[in-house]
This record gives C-alpha cells, structure tokens and sequence, in this order.
C-alpha cells in the first residue's frame, strides 16, 4: 500500500506536465484550459496521503534525482495544490474569452509542475530543475495579456529572476561541493552547518531564494509583476508561487547552527520589509498592486523569523511547522483576496456587499485579528521569532491592517447589475474558507499544542495595534486624508533610468572603439612590390647570372675553406 | 714559387693558362654584352677555353693520355650543337620581330 | 639486357621514330607510356645492387650505369609524368593557335628529355652527367621556345653558362684526379684548392640548372610562358636533373671534403629561395606565373634539406625527406601546370581573377589543381606533407630551428597563394564557360594529382626505396639489406 | 575482422564522398540515398561499437605510414564519444542539408566534400598517435575550405580566406609543436603517454603553448577566434556543422587529448599550465558572451555564443579536476547538440522565411511553432537552464572548479549564464511574444516533405537535449559516458 502511495510524488510532478504536454496539441488549447483544475489532484492526493520522509528514487533522472516528502513540505504542497486546485477553477472561467488559452494551459501547467516540485524535491538537483521551472516560466504568465506595461513588468520579472537563478545556482555549487559533493538536500544543508563551508554559499543561497520570496531591497519585481498577470495567475503567483522562495530558506537554511551574520542580515532586511513594503503598499493605486506589496510584507515576516532562528541556531522543529502554517494561511488567504480583485467588477449590488464582508475578514485574519486563522499563525510565528521579533509582530498587525484598508478602498468598482457567475464565486470562497479553517484544523498536528492554549484576554491584549490601525483609518477616512501615490515596484524606475543610461554609453564607448581599431594603417605593399619586381628584373639578366654563378662558386669555396 | 717561364710552358701549363684567359675574356664579355649574339660567341670563348685546358691535361711527358682528349671530343660536339641551336633561336626571333615590328614581347614581365 | 640500359635506349628510339613520322609520331606516346612505366617499375624492383656497364668497357672510361634509390624513385616519376604528360598532349596538343608545326617538334623534344632525365639520374660518370645535362637542357630550351622565344633564349644563355661552369669543374676534376667517376673520386678525394673549385664551379653551375634563388631569373618567364604540357615537363623534369647531380657530387663523389660551412651556403639559399619564391608567387596575377614562382619556392626544400642530411646522425629521414620532395613536386607540379592549361583555356583570360566559375565547369580540373595544391603546400595526406614532415623532424631533430621555420612558414606561403587561386575558381562567372574537360584531358591532371596524394599513404615503402645504395648507409655498390 | 572497425568508420563516408562526387546532378536522388544510408549505416556501427566498449573492448588498427610512424585508429571510449555524437549529428544534418539546398548548385560538390568532413571528423576523434590526429586535423581543415566558400560570393571567399588563414597557421603550430615533442621523447600515442620526466620544463611550456596555440584556433579561443563569425558565410548546414561538431570541437577535442593524454594531468598541473589555460578559457567565454551581445545578425549572434561556449570544454580539460573533465567532455556533446538545433533552426527560418536579422524574427514563434521551439530550448540549455542539457554541464563544471580550488571559475560561468540569457531570451522574446510584421506572408510549417526534413532534424536534436538533461545519469547519456571516460582513464 505504502509502496503505491510513494508514486504519488512522481505523479504530482509529471501529471501537470502531462497536461502541459497535451495543451500543445493543434486545438486543444481551450479544452485545456478547462482541465486547468485537474492539475493540482495527484499533488494533493500526494499531500494527504503520500509516506512522510519516505524517499523515492528516480533513477536515471537527472542525477540520479529523486523525490521526498518532509512534513514540512507536504504541508506547502497541499496548501499549494489547494490554491492552484481553485485558482484553476477560477481561469478556466476567466480566461474562457481569452485568445491565448494552449499558451496559458501550457505555462500554468508547467508553472505548477515546478511550483509542486520545489516541494517535494530529495536533490538540489531536482530541485534547481524545478525551481528554475516555476520561476522562469512563469514570465509567460505574468505577459499574458501582452500589455506594454506587462512586458515591461515581465522583462523586470525576467531579469531578477535569471538573476536569482543564477546565485541559487552558483550557491547551491558552493553548498554541494562543501557537502563533499553530496546532492541530497538534506546532507547539503548539513554542509552548510559545517564550518567548512564556502562562506559565499549561504548568502548567495538568501539572495537567489530572497529575490523568489520578495527580500526587501531585491522585491522590485513582485509588486510590478504579480498584478501584471491575469488574475488567477496573480492569485498563484502570490500564493503559491512566492512560497517556492520561501521553501527554499527552509529546505537549506542550515538551522540549527547559530549563523550570526547570515541570519542577522536576514532578519533585519526581513523585518524591515515587513514594515516598509506594507506602508508602501498604502501609497499604491492598483487593488493587486497593494497585495503584491503585501505579499512583500508578509513574506518579510517569514524571512526575518527565519534570520532570527538562523542568527540564534534554533532547531528546525522549532522554526519550520510555524513557518509552513504562516505560508499556509498566507497562500490561501493572498489567494482568495486577488481572486476578490477579479470578482470585484462582476459584483454588484448586494454581491459587493457580500464580498466586501468576506475580503475584510481576510484582511483581518492577515493583519491577525485574534481568533482568527492568522492570529494562530502569527502567535505560532512569535515562539521562534525571539522577543523583539514578537514584539515587531505584534506591531505589524498595524501596518497590515492599513494596508488592507486600501486594498479594500481601491478594489474596482463594480459594474451594476452583474452577478458574479458560480465558478468564479466558488473558488473565492472555498480559498477563504481553507484559508481561515485549515490553520486552525492543523495547528495541533503542526505545532503540538492546542489552538486554544493561551486565554483570550491575553490575545485581545495583544491586539492593539490593530485597534490603532482601525482608529488611524476611521481618522483618515473622516478628515479625507488621501495616501500618497507612489509608483509601482518603488527604486525600480529610477534603476532602470541609470541602467539604460549606462547601456547607452557602453555600447557607444564600444563603438568608437571598435571603429579606431579598424582604422586601417597606410599600405606599404605597393611600395614594396616594385621593389620585388627591379629585383627579379636583376635575377633575370643573363649578367646577373654569371655575376652569381661566380660568386656562388666562391661561396662554396671560401665556406669549404673553414 | 720562382719557376722559370720555360717550365711552365714546358709542362703544357701555357695552354690551359690560356685557357684560363679565354674563360675571363669570355665570363667578361658575357657580362658586359646584351646582344644574344654577342653573348652566345662570348659563350664559345668560354667554352674554347675549357676545351683548351681539358686538352692540356692530356699532354703527358712522354704519353698523350686519351681520356681527357676524349671529353674534349665530345664536348666539342656538344657545344657546337648548341651553339647551332642557339644561333637558330636567335635567327628566328630576329625574323619574328622583324615580322611584327611594334610587339616587342622582350619586354613584357614575366612570360614575354 | 636491363632496365638500365632500356630506360635510355627506348626513349633514344623513340626520340628518332619521332623526327622520322612528324605528325604520325603522337600515337607513339600509347606505346612508349606504358612500356616505360613498366621499364621504370622493373627498375623499382631490381635487387638493391643493380647495375649495368654499357658497352663492357671497364671503369675510367666505361659508362656505368646502376640505381640506387635516388634514381629508382627519380626514374619512376619521370616515368609517370612524362606519360601522363605526353597522354594529355595527345588530345591537347601543345600549340600556339596558328602554330601548328609546333605540335611536331614537340614529340622528339620530349622523347630527348626522357632519355637525357633517365640517362643522367642512373649514371654517377661527371662527365657523362654533362652530356646528359646538355640533353636535357636542348630539350628543354626548345620546349620553352615553344612558348616564348625570348624567354627561351635567355633561359638558353644563361643555361650554357651554366653548363660551362659544370664542365670547367670537371674539367679541374680531370686535372686532379684523372677520373671522373663518382665512386671513384668518393676514395681519391682531398680538400685541397683545386678540388673545392671544381666543386665550387660545378655546384654553381648546376644550381643555374636548377634554378635555385637567386639564379633562378631564367625560370618563371620560360616556364609560364610555354604551352601547358610543356610546362609541365620544365618545372617537373628539367630542373630535378641538377639537383639530383648536385646530391651526387655533394653525398656521393665529396662528402669528405663539404664542410658544415658549405652545406649551410647551400641550405641557406634553399631557405631564401622558399620565402623568396613564395612572396613572389603571392604577388602574381597570372595564374602560370604562380605556379611557376611556386616552383621556385619549392626547389628551394631540396637544398634547405642539404644540411639536415649531412648534419643527421641517422640521415635516412632527412635523405628520404629530400628524396621525396622532389618526387612529390614532380607529380604535383606537372599536375598543375596540365591543369593550370585547361583552366586557362576555358577562363576569360590568364589572369587568376579571371577563373571565376570554373569550380562549377569543370569540377574535376579544379579538384587536380587543389590536390596537387594539397600536396605543395605540404597538408597531409600527400607526399608532399611526408616529405616536409621528414624534413622538419630532422631539422627540430638538430636544432636547426632556423629551417624548420622556414618549412613551416614556405608551407603557409604556399596556402596562401595557392588556395587564393583556388578561390578564384570558386567565384562566380562573369561570362559563361565552356568548360575544356573529358577524357585524358582531364585525367592526366587528375591522376598526378591523385598520385602526389597517395604518395602520402606508403610512406614507409617510399622511404625504404630511397634507402637503397643511399650513399650514408655504407660505401657505394656495397649495398645493405633493405631496412627491415 | 573487429580490428578494421575503425578503418570501416573511415571507409563509409569516404565511399559516400566519392559518390557525391561522381554522381552528376540529375541523379541526386540516388545521391540522397547513399549519403543517408551511409550516415545509417555508421549510426548502426558506432551503436554496435558502443556495445561493444561498454564491455571494455577497444578496437584498434594501426598501420606504419613512416618509419617508427605509426597510423592508428583506436576507439577509446574517449574517442567514441566524440564519434557517437558525429555519427548521430551527421544523420540529422544529412536529413537537414538535402531539405535545405533541394536543389541549389553545386550539390555534387557540396555533398562530397560534407563527407569528407564526416571522414576527417571521425578520424580526429580516433586518432591514437598525435600525428595521426594531425593528419585529420589538417584534413578536416581543407575538407571544410570549399564548405565555408560554397556560395562563391565574395563574402564567402573572404570567409574561406580567413578561415584558412587561421586554421593552417594554428595547425603548422601544432605540427610544429608535436614535431618537437617527438624529437625529445619519441612518436607519441595517446593509450601510453610519453615518458616527458627528462624534459625540461621550460621546453615542455613551449611546446604545450605551441599545441594548444595550434588546437586553439580551431577551438576558436580568444585571440584566435576570429574565422568563426566570419565563416558564416557558409550555408547554414555548414555553419551546423562546423560550429556544433566537427571544426570547433576537432580543436577542444584535441586539447583535451593534449592535457590527459600527452601531458598528463600530473605535468599539466606541475608546469603550473592548467590555471592560464582556465584563465584564456574563461576570457573567451566573457568575451564570446559580449560580443554575441553586440551582433544584430542571428547567425553571427550564435557564432560568438559558440565562441563562448567552446571554451566550457577547453576550461573543463583545463581545471584538472574529476567533475570539471566529465563536464568538459559532456559539454562537447552537449554543445554540440544544442548549438546544432540552433543553426538548423536559424537556417530553416532564413530558409523558409528569408530571417536573417534578429529584428527580422518578430513573430516567428507564431508562423513556425515547431522551429522556434527547439529553438527556445537550445537557447535555454546554452543559458544553463534547466532540465535542458547545459545545465549538466556547467553543473559538474562548476563543481570540478571548487574541487580544483578555482572558485573564481564559478563567478564567470554566473557571469556567463547572465550574458547568454541577455543575448538569447531578447530572441525567443520576439519570436513568440511579438507579433509578426505585416508584409511577411503566411506559411504552414511542417506541409510538404521537404519542410519536414528541414524542421524535424532540429526538433529532434532539442528533444535530445532536453533527454540527455533529464535522464542525465542513465549509462548510455552522455553524462554517463563522459563518467565512464574520465574514471577509466583520468581520475587515476
């Protein structure tokens, strides 16, 4: 029985691809694209049923890859299989106009193939392959709808994508060869434990999973990206896709061996960018663009709980469940809210309300309002953050509660009179209610202690940031403050000025200099040549000839001499 | 090195130090003239002088050796066939030039 | 009877068959073709102490007639070239447009030419050498007046004086020694004055005859003006006469008395004649032009290898490498010129940019012209390469850096002039081509060419051929057992 | 009879070339015929032979074409890889050239001397005595000449030009240096390196700068690079040709013979030569990657990635490390396969589309789908994306560096995979995301016979690379050969 349910995780992986495979034959496309939600099943089958820790050899592939299911994983893999699960649903409506669906079928499956693989890899192989899977081919769906401003969000995506991939990969070098040449995930996290290690290995390692995850200083992409694609894809994206950066921390942070270094600078970029992106966030125009900051937000949550148990050498049973039950409710929830966006036009009347109602408890949950499923995720998180780390937690819930009033404020307007149809409605919903229910269903399994441990007073007490986010927004709504506007994706405009600026000048410095090398130098061959030609008139006389033959003979002579 | 003249001449030394007059004067005058003409006599002065100075060697003091005689022979032969067929190319390019007055091929670069 | 004698005698017949028939006489080429190719190849296979004395007489005035591994290979080529040769000229006669008479005097001049080449390769008697030198130079005298009578004159001249300094060395020869056979004088001879100018006046004589830089001024108009199958036997035949004297007199009659110093004169002419020669036949624009200053550049491998065989310990190699250069440039440069005729004859004009579009007309002329290039240059797989491979082993060998550079270089220097010409046929047509092919037109060429190429596969029996009676591996006529 | 196998490899192309020479234009079908049987008939040799070496059994014919000179071929499993890879390239771009010229002039020409490449490409790879290899080397260089000056443009004669130019100058280099060698320690075979203990050192840099000067011109390594962006000129099954398996990797071929098994990595990393080379290596590839970056022409764009990524060979050989010589060695085949579906792919859509300028490919993902998709995953495997091949190779590279305590290497094969995505995804960005311009008409890719055998070759050389990716540690992959390889000989 074991032994069938192993095949599982091969199958989560190759199933997609199957699809993605079938999506390229003449006409399918839009059969496909309604198959879209057939992608995730083997993945979630695998999740709920699939052997922890049991690996599967893949022999022949790759290098001799194979795949694994941690505890940790499998909960990745089923939040992920559960958003791509819905948000499958949702494009197969959305997109059922649309005038690329083979492309989009094609894209989604592969991305998800990937997305899942980085879960459920054994090797750092495997899991490069994967991870440059999601990451790579996900541009496709970020340019879907081949607006200018997508591909311009697309060739930002691009860039820093290619970019991590390419410190993820020189460190994942680093790391094997300091592992002694080992490829499990497992034996090269050990190696970077090891005091041996190549000391580039490790931040090269953060700033290749960093820039998937949305780091602060390396986040410019995602707030420009992720609303730039079609909306189920936005949702996947942001839910599921990001935490492909986030597994990346926590398959090879070396927990557990205090990095001082390393995890203080993780921790600090992390932290700040929980707090920067979500202000950032209040100055955005767009709904999806403010959860794309969001998401930054959050994310930096992670990453700084993670520098810190990094900096502190917690052990990974300490740090990890916590973290896959903040990715988790993170996932879902961002997933539900930028499904929200799409339905927000189709919702009139009472639906808005409706919908309204149910974003706004989204929100809430996000900013941890107790009782709540991120109240529990962010309380779980606040164990392994350390003092000052649970304190910024705490006083997060300000700024995320901010920044999810200006989603709210800024959702599109609805056109009057549409009811939202039911396979769009149902995705939304469902995704919000795994993301509020499912938390609270695992948090016992995952943490090992009971939802309901600490007293209620104490968590109300805690929740007074959010009850100053509420009054600061009650303020500003009544006083008509309007938040600045800033542009997407922050420093990116300017960078990109400087960049192209510099490119300019390069390629006319290169120029200039390639024409001076191939000036040419005045061309003495003719001169020479009638020289050559009075030389062979001399060898041609019949004189000349004698005047040699002597001489030559005399040469002979005089040399024999010697 | 004071040997009196008669034995020079005596050893049959004087013909083949005449031949060694007749190779200068032919070597100088085969450098110093353009004509084909000129050049081919200047030539068979050369040659009569060789031939002079093979010729002495045969003369022994009491025996005449017939070997170097025998290549005197036929180099004789050799170099009157040439000197003939020289003559003729010399004869026929007068005749072409002649027939073709302003073709000057002699000086063309490299072929003709 | 022996092949020795026959080489001499059949074509002596054939030269007198062919001033009595006039134009009948070209079909005589059918015959003395195969019947001296099969004359040569006996030859090839003789026992190594092959010899023959004409006319019983004994030594100091006999004719001694024998083969040694210089002459076998020498006799063999000459063999192969001149039929090929005389086979193509039976279908494209070697004729000036309104010089038709040409084509009879051409038969008898060949003939003379193979039987002065052949007598003077298997004989070691300086003075026969003369004759046979004298021979040689008629025939070839009057095959290059065929094409230009001027350049011939000159080529005339300055060949009689050529001859004249040879025969006043032996003359000196005569005097000293009182003998003028090569083993002979390999005993009796000692460096005095006397000696070392025959040498001197022979070595410079017979360097006229070869046309070594800087006496080669005659060369490149006689050759590059004549008809194309006269060309041929020019650059092939004529000029390997004096080289192969001058090994005689330089390894066999005077190895004693040659110092370094001399050798080095001679090698280092070689050298300059390699890059002289190249640089000039870069500078053509003629296409026969080129080939023919190609032939100065390649005489000059022939002498570069002087020292590298008399400075080897063990000179097989060195004396296999020279030995071989001159046969492949044999083969090759008769290929060339034959080909170089029919491509001149389909093109617009002389001139190498002139041969645009002949790649696609005539492909199979082209190809002979490339492979004979292959082997000039000294690519592999080519005779030519395994020549120069010899040669250049020998040199870093000993040191001598100074040749191998050259070698090295002079094989670039081919590259360049001669894959330009090669080029040019790959160009497009300015005008249409009637192309000038089929039959032995094209497979004289062809087959030299093809030739020159395979040399490069039986490297080993070549060498071991060269070997034999080679005058360093022990007294002459005293033969060692072919190299295992 | 096993003996003459290697011979047989020799043989069979030359047969093939001496039938497309002879056979006159209007019997080009039976030309066709023969070159693709040939090309199936060596296939099925090199499979046997395969076998045959898995078990250990080296074949070798030998010949003495000098004295003390010997002639041998030897199929170590070295050099069947290199055979493998031609024999199976070959087929495909046999497929690919006749689809490609149909019926264009001087075919007889063109096909015999494609053959003759074949013959001189497989005897480099067999060569078992340094001068043998010459032989090859050199006859690869003249056989490639009428390739390279083909069309007969001017353009294409200054190709050729150049193309020799470089070529004879590195190859009488490399003459000279292997001369040289000899005359100190005697004829050198590959299977038992030369004894170089009495050399001195000095000497023996001199000659290994010589060689790999000389092979290095053919590997086209920075300064000596620059025949191959000229020599696109030539048809675009040539430019396959020579960039993606016989002329560029005859020259790192030989390299890696030079390092294992002449030197031997003990004097290599004794003379200190190993670090300059990787060094040269890596300059070639940076700069290889810019100046690819600069071209606006595809064909030359791809020219100068394969000067770039070449140097991945020689910098494996050069590394001296167990990693970095199997991801040389499998680099050389998967380079090989990548950059030949990018040249049939640039030449069937200059072929049926007339693109010969990158701003020409606008849309071209969308007129011709199959094409542009073994396009896209060449140029992903030469980014190192993967699971396409390359990333094999710059994987077991960059390892072997860290293991050769070179981790300065790392940095450039990160900066390389940054400069070929710069250069190669603007590419597939405007072949499939840009719409096609409006004057250029529609065509159906894959209709007639003709347009299959022009397409498919590459389609299936990307399904390749994308196989020899994923299945990386199957036995027979090149992976697992270029394994085989480097524990039987190298890493002792």
């Amino acid at each position: 029985m074991t032994a069938d349910l192993t095949l599982l995780l091969p199958l989560a992986v190759l199933w997609p691809m199957l699809l993605a495979g079938l999506a390229l034959l003449p006409g399918w496309g839009p059969r496909m694209l309604m198959l879209l939600p057939l992608g995730p099943l083997p993945a979630l089958a695998a999740a709920l049923f699939a052997p922890r820790d049991t690996p599967v050899a893949l022999p022949g592939v790759l290098l001799d890859g194979g795949l694994d299911l941690t505890a940790t994983g499998a909960i990745f893999l089923g939040g992920a299989a559960v958003l791509w699960f819905w948000a499958g649903v949702y494009a197969a409506v959305y997109l059922r106009r649309d005038g690329r669906p083979a492309a989009f079928a094609l894209f989604w499956n592969l991305v998800l193939a990937g997305n899942l693989g980085v879960f459920i890899a054994a090797d750092i192989v495997s899991f490069y392959v994967f991870f440059a899977l999601v990451s790579l081919l996900a541009y496709p769906l970020v340019i879907h709808d081949r607006q200018p401003a997508s591909m311009r969000a697309g060739t930002v995506y691009l860039v820093l994508a290619v970019t991590g991939e390419v410190a993820i990969l020189v460190g994942l070098m680093l790391a094997s060869f300091g592992a002694g040449g080992a490829i499990g995930i497992e034996a090269v996290r050990a190696g970077l434990a090891l005091p041996s290690a190549h000391p580039a290995a490790l931040p090269l390692l953060i700033v290749g999973f960093g820039i998937k995850a949305g780091l602060m200083p390396l986040h410019v992409w995602l707030p420009v990206a992720h609303p730039a694609a079609p909306v189920p894809a936005s949702a996947v994206l942001s839910g599921a896709i990001v935490k492909a950066g986030i597994f990346g921390m926590v398959a090879f942070l070396p927990l557990g061996t205090p990095a001082a270094v390393a995890g203080n600078v993780l921790t600090i970029l992390g932290f700040s960018g929980l707090f920067l992106a979500a202000l950032l966030a209040v100055g955005q125009a767009g709904a999806k663009s403010v959860l794309a900051y969001s998401t930054v937000s959050q994310m930096g949550l992670v990453m700084g709980v993670l520098g810190v148990a990094l900096a502190a050498g917690s052990a990974p049973a300490t740090v990890l469940p916590a973290v896959a039950l903040f990715a988790l409710h993170h996932g879902l929830a961002k997933g539900a809210l930028f499904l929200g966006v799409g339905l927000a036009p189709l919702c009139g009347r009472a639906w808005r309300w409706g919908l309204m109602a149910v974003l706004a408890v989204l929100g809430l949950s996000l900013a941890g309002m107790p009782l709540l499923a991120g109240a529990l995720v962010k309380s779980a998180m606040k164990d392994p953050a350390g003092a000052l780390g649970a304190v910024l937690i705490g006083l997060s819930a300000l700024t995320t509660a901010l920044a999810m009033a200006r989603y709210l404020a800024v959702l599109p307007k609805a056109k009057p009179r549409r009811r939202p149809p039911l396979l769009m409605a149902l995705p939304f919903l469902a995704l919000a209610g795994a993301a509020l229910w499912l938390p609270w269903l695992l948090y016992a399994d995952v943490t090992g202690k009971s939802p309901l441990a600490a007293d209620l007073a104490s968590k109300l007490a805690e929740a007074w940031p959010l009850g100053l986010a509420v009054l600061l927004i009650a303020g500003a709504v009544a006083v008509g403050l309007k938040p600045p506007a800033l542009p997407e994706g922050d420093a990116l405009g300017p960078v990109q000025r400087r960049a192209a600026a510099l490119t300019a000048a390069a390629r006319a410095a290169l120029r200039a200099g390639s024409r001076s090398l191939r000036r040419s130098r005045p061309r003495k061959q003719a001169v020479i040549g009638e020289d050559l030609d009075r030389i062979e008139d001399i060898f041609r006389e019949g004189a000349a000839a004698a005047i040699l033959l002597l001489a030559i003979a005399g040469a002979v002579v005089a040399a024999s001499l010697i | 090195m004071d040997l009196p003249l008669s034995d020079i001449l005596s050893a049959g030394h004087l013909y083949a130090l005449t031949g060694a007059v007749l190779v200068g004067l032919g070597l100088y005058a085969f450098i110093t003239q353009r004509h084909p003409l000129r050049q081919l006599l200047a030539v068979n002065v050369v040659g009569a002088g060789i031939f002079l100075i093979l010729g002495s060697l045969g003369r022994g003091p009491d025996a005449t050796d017939p070997f170097p005689q025998a290549l005197v022979i036929t180099g004789i032969v050799v170099a009157v066939a040439l000197t003939a067929f020289g003559a003729a190319m010399i004869v026929r390019q007068a005749e072409t030039r002649a027939a073709a007055k302003p073709a000057a091929d002699d000086n063309a670069r490299g072929a003709s | 009877m022996s092949p020795l004698d026959l080489l001499v005698a059949v074509p002596l017949c054939c030269m007198a068959a062919a001033l009595l028939l006039g134009r009948a006489a070209r079909g005589l080429i059918l015959l003395a073709a195969p019947l001296m190719a099969g004359l040569a190849l006996w030859l090839a296979l003789l026992p190594p102490d092959a010899a023959y004395l004409v006319g019983q007489w004994e030594l100091p005035l006999g004719i001694l007639l024998r083969a040694d591994g210089v002459a076998r290979l020498m006799i063999l080529a000459t063999a192969l070239v001149i039929g090929a040769v005389g086979l193509h000229a039976l279908v494209e006669p070697p004729e000036k447009p309104g010089h038709a008479a040409q084509a009879e005097t051409f038969w008898p001049l060949v003939y003379l030419l193979w039987a002065g080449a052949n007598a003077g390769f298997l004989t070691t008697d300086l003075f026969n050498l003369y004759v046979t030198l004298e021979m040689v130079s008629l025939a070839a005298v009057a095959l290059a007046a065929m094409g230009s009578l001027a350049a011939a004159l000159r080529y005339f001249m300055i060949a009689l004086l050529g001859s004249l300094a040879y025969l006043l060395g032996v003359a000196l020869i005569v005097a000293r020694y009182d003998t003028v056979d090569v083993t002979l004088l390999a005993q009796l001879a000692e460096p005095d004055l006397a000696t070392l100018m025959a040498l001197g006046l022979m070595t410079a004589g017979l360097l006229i005859k070869a046309a070594l830089f800087p006496m080669h001024g005659w060369l490149p108009p006689a050759h590059a003006a004549a008809p194309a199958p006269a060309s041929a036997l020019l650059s092939a035949i004529a000029v390997k006469l004096g080289f192969v004297i001058l090994v005689r007199l330089w390894f066999e009659a005077f190895p004693a008395i040659t110092g370094p110093a001399a050798l080095q004169v001679l090698g280092g002419l070689g050298a300059a004649a390699v890059l002289y020669g190249s640089v000039q036949a870069m500078r053509q624009d003629r296409l026969k032009a080129l080939v023919a200053y190609s032939t100065v550049a390649q005489v000059g491998y022939l002498f570069l290898a002087f020292p590298l065989v008399a400075g080897a310990i063990d000179p097989g190699d060195a004396w296999a490498g020279m030995t071989l250069q001159a046969v492949a440039h044999m083969l090759a440069k008769a290929a060339m010129f034959l080909a170089a005729g029919l491509m001149l004859k389909a093109a617009a004009g002389e001139r190498i940019a002139d041969l645009g579009g002949l790649a696609q007309a005539m492909p199979l002329t082209v190809t002979a012209f490339g492979l004979a290039a292959v082997s000039l240059m000294g690519l592999p797989p080519s005779g030519g390469f395994t020549a120069k491979f010899l040669l250049l082993t020998a040199a870093i060998e000993q040191g001598a850096y100074l040749y191998a550079g050259v070698l090295i270089l002079g094989g670039l220097l081919a590259a360049v002039y001669l894959f330009g010409a090669l080029a040019a046929c790959f160009a497009p047509a300015t005008t249409p081509r009637t192309p000038v092919t089929g039959g032995l037109r094209t497979a004289a060429p062809l087959a030299l060419a093809g030739l020159a190429i395979v040399m490069g596969f039986g490297g080993t029996a070549l060498v071991e051929l060269s070997a034999i009676a080679a005058p360093w591996a022990g007294p002459a006529l005293i033969l060692p057992e072919p190299a295992p | 009879m096993m003996t003459f196998a290697p011979l047989a490899l020799i043989l069979l192309p030359l047969a093939a070339a001496v039938v497309s020479f002879a056979l006159p234009e209007r019997l080009s079908a039976w030309r066709n015929a023969a070159n693709l049987g040939v090309a199936c008939v060596k296939l099925v040799v090199v499979t046997y032979l395969l076998m045959q070496a898995e078990a250990g059994l080296v074949f070798e014919w030998r010949y003495e074409f000098l004295p003390g000179h010997d002639f041998v071929l030897r199929l170590d499993p070295l050099a069947l890889l290199f055979v493998t890879l031609s024999v199976f390239l070959w087929l495909l771009t046999t497929i690919y050239a006749i689809a490609y010229f149909d019926r264009g002039p001087n075919l007889p020409r063109f096909f015999g001397f494609f053959n003759l490449c074949v013959l001189a490409a497989t005897g480099v790879a067999m060569s078992g005595t340094a001068i043998t290899f010459f032989l090859f080397y050199e006859l690869l260089t003249l056989a490639t000449w009428p390739l390279v000056a083909h069309k007969g443009d001017e353009k294409s004669l200054r190709a050729g030009r150049i193309y020799l130019t470089y070529t004879l100058a590195g190859s009488v280099a490399f003459l000279a240096g292997i001369l040289w060698l000899q005359s100190l320690v005697g004829p050198i075979e590959f299977a038992t390196p030369p004894d170089l203990a009495g050399v001195p050192a000095l000497t023996l840099t001199l000659i290994f700068i010589l060689c790999i000067g000389g092979l290095g011109v053919k590997a086209a390594i920075f300064p000596f690079h620059g025949w191959l962006p000229e020599a696109m000129a030539a048809p675009a099954p040539v430019s396959a040709l020579l960039h993606a398996v016989a002329v560029v990797k005859a020259g790192a071929f030989g390299i890696v013979r030079m390092i294992y098994d002449v030197y031997g990595i003990g004097t290599v990393a004794e003379l200190g030569l190993g670090v300059p080379l990787a060094a040269l290596a890596s300059v070639t590839i940076l700069y290889g990657s810019v100046r690819a970056l600069m071209q606006s022409d595809l064909k030359k764009r791809l020219a100068y990635s394969t000067v770039s990524q070449v140097s991945y060979i020689v910098l494996g050989a050069s590394l001296i490390g167990p990693f970095a010589v199997i991801g040389g060695l499998v680099h050389l085949v998967h380079q090989g396969i990548m950059k030949i579906t990018l040249f049939m792919c640039a030449g069937a859509l200059a072929n049926r589309m007339g693109i010969k300028a990158i701003a020409d490919l606008d849309g071209a993902g969308r007129q011709m789908p199959v094409t542009m998709a073994a396009f896209s995953v060449g140029a992903l495997g030469m980014i190192g994306m993967p699971p396409v091949a390359g990333f094999i190779s710059k994987w077991y590279l960059g390892i072997g560096a860290l293991q050769s305590d070179a981790a300065w290497v790392v940095a450039v094969l990160a900066g390389s995979s940054l400069l070929n995505a710069a250069y190669f995804l603007p590419l597939l960005y405007r072949a499939w995301l840009l719409p096609p311009p409006a004057d250029r008409p529609a065509i159906r890719e894959l209709a007639t016979t003709r347009d299959r055998m022009l397409i498919l070759p590459a389609a299936l050389t990307a399904l390749v690379s994308l196989g020899a990716g994923i299945f990386a540690s199957l036995p027979f992959s090149p992976l697992g050969w270029a394994t085989l390889i480097a524990e039987g000989g190298y890493l002792r």
